[in-house]
């Protein structure tokens, strides 16, 4: 569904992406793990054009997407989640789905979806004419997730969901992720713990420094003594 | 590569607009010599610095445009071509002072004529007083201005005349016991026209009679709670000098305030500008220095009928009589001194006695200054009308 | 053995929000200490409140037996901690050696009048930063970029020149935020070995936040873990890698099955 | 290196002799209006590289060097106008007694109203400094305007709106020229001092600036004052070159006109400013042609058009800001090392040939 | 002081807040959404009073077609100047969009005295509009009751648009957040238009409201309403809408009040404005509705 050939990306003089090539099949989980600064986030920003692209590819549905502005390229159906959750702290959290389907004119559609999600997200149902600035970390990343979902999109990529929260609500992330790709959602995740994403993913890559080090399905590259020890710090 | 050429190119474009400058420097000094003896022969210059922009710019402009008119009924003089040297101050004292050096630096003029409003007049007398050029001042009516300058005139009456003529008509003609004052702190004029004014009217009608003496600030637009604090003190007149900008939606201000007493002012007021805005009310007095209705003297209505030709959809005002005058008071100087010295020129105008001016006739005092009528106008009918006039005692 | 640095159950608040709470950090001279935990569980947090950024809402900071806690970030820069930044902030505009230079004006002593008139004082002191400060340079390996700006080396060596800037202010407690962040496995070790090194020549004790555990693990003498701005456990590395609650939190081994 | 630093000494005497010769000759050979062009240009100068020194430098972006000026002239006026003066120009309401007796000479006046601009800098800059970008722009101007307000209401002091006149003239270049080079000189000193240093640290990066022991207020606050004492330095000569002064001369509109020359010169640059406060105050009477009206070989009479130098500075700063950010010199300097190396590496290339 | 002279004063305060609310709604608008002080603002007020300046009198138009064209005209004048000058600038530091925004301002005025002249000019009133009431002792026009209504109707459009519909979530959204708004598929650019366009149009409507009130128009007449209605938004917590309105009236009652008790410092009144404007930045710079924010390390 999603394939990107050879992506560099120079920041500020960094030279934060070497040319990597990534491919997420549909209706699979793909992950992308590797340290901080390893330029996981800028594969995914790359990819809405948020950083420009210096060289590469970006297929999406065979299409070439590359350059192509981020509005164009979320309205093909790719959602971020990004990292940190970013929603906007100053809007309700009604207002935070609402802007989630900023592309869509189905008025009878984005009130139904808004209902699936506060079925499965009852936290949100509650506060939904609260300030979402107001909201405990892992219902921010709740309302990251179900604001994504507004858009009906088809491809999710989901940058440290995980990121801050507490064990609990970790697995809760997981879960959740687990459940959407279940019904049918194509999932490029981002993230640090590593054990987990590689888990629930189908296929994981591994950076480092704006490398893809190794790649394999996800469980035999959790087995791997080098991913151990880079990531778990066990020897 | 292309900031570097970039760069370059600017600094190419500025070492020429400089080197321009320093060739007409260089170029002045020696030239200058020579084509002022040259031009000597057949052209008579006259300097002009007036705002034409900037706050005071309706008032330069409105000066400039009797200058030029004078101009063309009187382009020569001694049997020389008079030609007009007319630059922006921008009203700015910095620029006035570069203004009045450029005219005798580069232009290299006879006599100078300037400035609407006295500060910039200011600014500017020092410089020809040093170059020793003299200066015709039209309407700066600070009396500061031709203070320890011998080579400042002008065909204007000062502030503390004014101030007076103001007040005795108050008392006089228009019966008041108690005034109000209303001020704008930031201009020199309306500040000392005020003080004249209260010192005037304190002196007749005793110490309690200036029930309220508020102020503003030049720029401001909004003067409902001054007029309000005013209408509690319920004078018998207002007494509001100022720039015609800030004055003409002050008094109109006060009448939709519902404040009917008299409203006096001073030559400023003179203006389309302020009669745009207060043409629908009455009991509005200010004194100027000249008037359309009674044309003091013969050259009073060669004026007026020349106006009328040159410019018929403009109401006749005093700055451009003023103007008027100062062109053709400094050509009787240089005909009387028979020559366009500047020296002899200033000798000439230092002694100027009884000159025939639209504005009336113009003696002028050991300081410089005009002892002349001034003349009462009030607002009706959507014009000024002359009121009376008040000859100096 | 005395203290370099208390943190005497120490807490903040950010509206409400508790970012740490009652944290009892104790660093001995020498020590490597590593502070790891989630994003977002107040590590930084706790950097600020030694560097005096942030003012704590309860307890006291000690340093070097003195009382810091409320003292503005340049008196603590002053009395010997310098800190590096998660995000590099090295001065755009400037050298390389400009940048390590800037570290010496809190140890002048002349005045800017004696600056201004070129007096002999302000020269020889001048002369004197300036040799120390390539003498620094040419000890952590960056004197042949000295005369280059900051902005243009390699991420690597930005890194080091922000270590290297703040070794000197002449400092006795080092705080490192993440300096192994985006770093690959080799330039991970050879911070390892840079960060001993100096802790040995400068005789340093070191406190930092660190995600790669390699590093953490590598050369940290004692690791806190930090959870929601609780000190969720204090020990050695393996003590810490065998921590049941640590490893739930942090070290990421979730039964994701539940 | 040493042979270099000689080589720069040399030259650095060199160029102030030529400065000085020139100076010796102007002051005989040219005419008032260029002496007057030139030695307005020198006030700018002072007015440009200090706001310089604050915006550029430290990175503050204040908008209070009228204020400053405003100060500084005053104080410069009221301490050298003869008493006889005083007593006259002071008519609606006459002198603080104090005042009234007092008359300096020039120079001492010019340090005095640097001071006192100074210490006004630092007051205002106590609570100003507090805050940051366009909200510390709009306090700094606010500032601004409340010290000309002040001045303009405390009658018995300034004279209020009507200004003082009479103000000892200053024509020599050495006075306008020498002070701005001296101006210069210790700018230089101070900007490549370690304060420089600091002051560039905080503006390229405030939080780290802090970290590496600098104390972040102070040093603003020092930047800060240093600018006002210039600034009222600068407002000082403006005084004794127009020899009159009033509140209306030092409206924020002015410090917009510095900002110009800041900005066109390259926010960071002393050299910049040098040269772009010269270029300005004479391109601002070199485009008075604009103004005037044009004559097509007796044709086409186009009518003056008043306000076009403006329109055409307006243009240039838009211009300058939106494609050319650095302005003319960005942040670096003019100097003999630059003009040195280019001849070296000319040289080099020269031989290799 | 007697009731009358109170009620008075009651009544100037409300027309001058009320015209320093309209004119600071666009300013907050604008410095919500980008972080400016849009410097430019001020000279729209001029623009839109000399565009029906010269529609009623030259072009001869009824007074309500020449307002609709003023305000369309400055409408899209605003948004030109974000297109040319703001927008190439999104990235710059915040220094250079305040140093364009002071170069536009400097154009519009001068380009205004070179081509119109430097003189003021009246502004015809309609006199459909304007009547003078009276009430007793009290006197006023009818601007007096007229610009609150139009502030306010205006006011609560405003706030609809913002609270109310996809647009005015999209703005709050982008104002917090550019990048990830974009990620919603909004396009950044065009929410940051739409700003400029309402802020555009009120200052039309406030250009034309200031011109009826105080019926004279000249280039530099933006000036001082600029830097008042810059400090009732800053007053009112910048960025916040019903923050702008309550920080007009503030500095209007403030600016009347001092004049009406204390008439001895009448001269002082503009520096009181800066006065109350520093204090509020020392010690709420969030202004009166607005939120404090903490720059993280």
């Amino acid at each position: 569904m999603l394939k990107i050939e050879n992506l560099q990306v120079y920041y500020g003089g960094i030279h934060a992406l070497k040319g990597i090539n990534i491919e997420v099949p549909e209706n699979k989980i793909v992950t992308l793990v590797g340290a901080n600064g390893a330029g996981k986030s800028t594969t995914l920003r790359a990819i809405c054009n948020i950083v420009p692209p210096s060289s590469g590819k970006v297929f999406f549905d065979g299409e070439d997407i590359t350059g192509r502005s981020t509005v164009d390229i979320t309205k093909k159906g790719i959602t971020l989640v990004p990292e940190g959750r970013r929603i906007f702290a100053n809007l309700t959290v009604h207002e935070n789905l609402l802007m989630g389907a900023y592309a869509r004119n189905d008025k009878m559609g984005i009130q139904e979806d808004m209902q699936k999600i506060f079925v499965r997200f009852p936290r949100l149902k509650e506060r939904e004419k609260q300030i979402a600035g107001t909201l405990s970390g892992g219902e921010q990343q709740m309302l990251a997730i179900g604001r994504a979902l507004m858009s009906r999109p088809r491809l999710m990529m989901m940058d440290e969901p995980s990121l801050g929260l507490a064990p609990l609500l970790v697995k809760e992330v997981f879960r959740i992720i687990r459940d959407i790709n279940d019904q049918g959602m194509t999932i490029l995740l981002i993230e640090q713990n590593a054990t987990a994403a590689l888990k629930i993913a189908d296929y994981g890559y591994v950076m480092e420094t704006g490398n893809i080090t190794l790649e394999g399905p996800g469980q035999e590259l959790a087995d791997k003594e080098e991913v151990k020890l880079a990531y778990l710090g066990k020897a | 590569m292309l900031g570097i050429k970039k760069r370059y190119i600017t600094i190419v474009a500025l070492i020429v607009a400089v080197s321009m400058f320093a060739v007409g420097c260089g170029g002045g000094a020696e030239q200058g010599a020579d084509t002022d003896k040259e031009q000597a022969a057949d052209v008579i210059k006259i300097g002009v610095y007036e705002p034409l922009t900037g706050t005071n710019a309706a008032g330069g402009q409105m000066t400039v445009e009797g200058i030029e008119l004078a101009n063309k009924l009187y382009p020569e003089v001694l049997g020389k071509k008079v030609e007009l040297f007319i630059v922006d101050n921008k009203s700015e004292k910095q620029e006035a002072a570069n203004a009045v050096e450029r005219l005798i630096g580069k232009e290299k003029v006879n006599v100078i004529i300037g400035s609407y409003g006295s500060s910039l007049a200011m600014a500017g007398g020092p410089v020809a007083l040093d170059a020793k050029v003299p200066v015709i001042g039209c309407s700066p009516t600070n009396p500061a201005v031709t203070l320890d300058n011998d080579f400042y005139f002008r065909v204007c009456f000062i502030d503390p005349f004014q101030g007076t003529v103001m007040s005795n008509y108050a008392t006089g003609q228009l019966g008041a016991k108690t005034a109000a004052i209303i001020q704008d702190v930031q201009q020199d004029y309306s500040v000392g026209l005020s003080s004249y004014f209260e010192k005037a009217f304190k002196a007749t009608n005793g110490d309690t009679a200036i029930v309220a003496k508020v102020n503003y600030n030049t720029g401001d637009k909004d003067f409902s709670a001054q007029l309000t604090e005013v209408k509690s003190k319920n004078p018998d007149v207002i007494f509001a000098p100022g720039n015609f900008l800030e004055c003409g939606i002050l008094v109109a201000k006060a009448r939709e305030l519902g404040i009917n007493v008299p409203i006096l002012g001073g030559d400023t007021w003179e203006a389309e500008e302020f009669l745009n805005q207060v043409t629908q009310y009455k009991d509005i007095y200010f004194s100027t220095h000249f008037t359309a209705e009674e044309p003091v003297t013969q050259v009073s209505t060669t004026f007026l009928d020349e106006f009328k030709n040159e410019y018929p959809d403009k109401e006749v005002n005093a700055f451009a009589a003023l103007g008027f005058d100062t062109y053709i008071l400094a050509l009787d100087a240089m005909e009387r001194a028979g020559s366009a010295d500047s020296q002899a020129i200033r000798d000439a105008l230092a002694e100027t006695k009884d000159f025939q001016g639209a504005t009336g006739i113009i003696t002028l005092d050991i300081n410089g200054d005009a002892t002349k009528t001034a003349v009462i106008k009030k607002v009706a009918d959507g014009k000024f009308v002359y009121e009376t006039k008040v000859d100096p005692q | 053995m005395n203290e370099v640095l208390t943190t005497d159950h120490i807490s903040m608040e950010f509206g409400g929000l508790r970012a740490v709470s009652d944290l009892h950090l104790q660093v001995y001279p020498q020590e490597i200490i590593g502070l790891i935990g989630p994003n977002g569980a107040g590590k930084t947090t706790v950097f600020n409140m030694i560097t005096g950024v942030y003012k704590p809402v309860e307890g006291q900071i000690y340093f070097d037996s003195n009382n810091i806690t409320g003292l503005s970030p340049d008196k603590i820069t002053k009395l010997g901690i310098a800190r590096t930044f998660q995000n590099i902030r090295l001065f755009n505009s400037m050298t390389v050696l400009e940048n390590v230079m800037i570290s010496k004006h809190l140890r002048r002593k002349s005045n800017l009048l004696e600056a201004v008139l070129s007096m002999p004082k302000y020269n020889r002191e001048r002369t004197m930063h300036y040799k120390e400060c390539m003498e620094l340079l040419e000890k952590v390996e960056l004197a042949d970029v000295a005369d280059e700006m900051a902005t243009s080396l390699p991420y690597g060596k930005q890194r080091r020149l922000e270590i290297v800037r703040a070794l000197a202010t002449e400092p006795k407690l080092l705080l490192l935020d993440e300096p192994a962040a985006g770093m690959n496995p080799n330039e991970s070790n050879e911070l390892m070995e840079f960060i001993s090194k100096i802790r040995n020549e400068f005789d340093l004790t070191v406190l930092m936040i660190e995600h790669h555990m390699e590093v953490v693990m590598g050369i940290c003498q004692r690791i806190y873990v930090l959870d929601y701005g609780v000190n969720l456990a204090v020990g050695s590395p393996s003590e810490i890698q065998n921590n049941e609650k640590v490893i739930e939190a942090y070290l990421g081994a979730v039964d994701t099955d539940a | 290196m040493d042979d270099k630093k000689q080589i720069k000494f040399i030259l650095n005497i060199a160029v102030l002799a030529l400065i000085c010769v020139f100076l010796w000759w102007g002051n005989d050979n040219l005419s008032s209006f260029y002496i007057r062009i030139l030695n307005l240009s020198a006030i700018f100068v002072i007015l440009g590289i200090s706001m310089n020194l604050v915006l550029g430098f430290t990175g503050m972006f204040s908008l209070g060097h009228s204020g400053f000026m405003c100060i500084g002239a005053y104080v410069a006026s009221i301490l050298t106008m003869s008493p006889a003066s005083k007593e006259i120009i002071y008519f609606m309401e006459p002198i603080t007694p104090i005042l009234a007796q007092i008359q300096w000479p020039i120079f001492p006046a010019i340090i005095m109203a640097g001071v006192v601009a100074a210490l006004f800098g630092f007051l205002v800059g106590i609570p100003a400094l507090r805050l940051r970008d366009d909200y510390l722009a709009i306090a700094t101007l606010g500032f601004a305007e409340i010290i000309r307000i002040i001045v303009t209401n405390t009658i018995t002091i300034t004279n209020g709106a009507l200004g003082l006149k009479n103000i000892p003239s200053v024509k020599s270049m050495w006075v306008y020229w020498g002070i701005a080079i001296i101006t210069i000189i210790i700018l230089k000193k101070i900007v490549n001092s370690s304060w420089g240093y600091s002051f560039k640290a905080i503006r390229d990066n405030e939080i780290a600036a802090e970290a590496m022991g600098i104390n972040l207020f102070s040093h603003k606050l020092l930047s800060f004052s240093i600018g006002a004492f210039f600034a009222g330095i600068a407002g000082a000569l403006m005084a004794f070159l127009i020899t009159s002064v009033d509140p209306t001369m030092f409206r924020f509109t002015f410090t917009f006109q510095i900002l110009l020359i800041v900005v066109l010169g390259g926010m960071g640059s002393l050299t910049g400013s040098v040269i772009s406060a010269v270029a300005i105050t004479i391109l601002m009477e070199v485009l008075r042609v604009v103004e005037e009206p044009i004559n097509f070989f007796g044709l086409l009479q186009i009518p003056g058009l008043p306000g076009m130098r403006m329109v055409i500075f307006a243009l240039g700063l838009l211009l300058v800001i939106l494609y050319y950010r650095q302005g003319l010199m960005g942040t670096r300097e003019f100097n003999w090392d630059y003009i040195l190396n280019k001849i070296d590496s000319f040289r080099k290339r020269g031989a290799s040939m | 002081m007697s009731m009358d002279i109170f009620l008075q004063n009651v009544a100037n305060s409300i027309t001058l807040g009320s015209l320093y609310a309209l004119i600071a709604i666009g300013y907050t608008m604008v410095y919500g959404i980008i972080r400016l002080i849009n410097f430019a603002h001020a000279d729209l007020l001029m623009v839109a009073s000399y565009i029906a300046f010269y529609g009623i009198l030259v072009f001869t138009l009824p007074w309500y077609w020449a307002f609709i064209i003023a305000v369309v005209l400055t409408t899209i004048m605003g948004v030109s100047i974000e297109k040319v000058a703001y927008r190439p600038l999104r990235t710059a530091p915040r220094i250079s969009v305040l140093i364009s925004a002071i170069g536009v301002s400097f154009l519009l005025q001068n380009v205004a005295i070179v081509v119109i002249g430097a003189r003021p000019k009246p502004f015809p009133r309609p006199e459909q509009l304007v009547w003078n009431i009276n009430m007793g002792d009290i006197s006023f026009l009818s601007l007096t009751i007229l610009i609150p209504i139009v502030t306010f109707i205006l006011l609560l459009l405003v706030m609809f648009l913002v609270k109310k519909t996809k647009m005015g979530i999209a703005m709050r959204a982008v104002s917090r957040d550019f990048e990830t708004a974009s990620l919603m598929s909004v396009d950044v650019n065009k929410v940051i238009s739409t700003t400029f366009m309402i802020g555009s149009a009120l200052a039309g409507v406030g250009g034309i409201m200031w011109s009826m009130q105080y019926p004279q128009v000249d280039p530099l007449m933006g000036l001082f309403p600029g830097i008042k209605c810059f400090i009732a938004a800053v007053m009112g917590g910048i960025g916040s809408i019903p923050g702008a309105m309550i920080g007009g009236f503030v500095l209007g009652i403030c600016e009347i009040m001092i004049v009406a008790f204390l008439p001895a410092l009448s001269g002082y009144r503009d520096a009181f404005a800066f006065v109350i404007l520093i204090l509020i930045l020392l010690f709420r710079p969030g202004g009166i509705l607005g939120e404090n924010t903490v720059e993280k390390v």
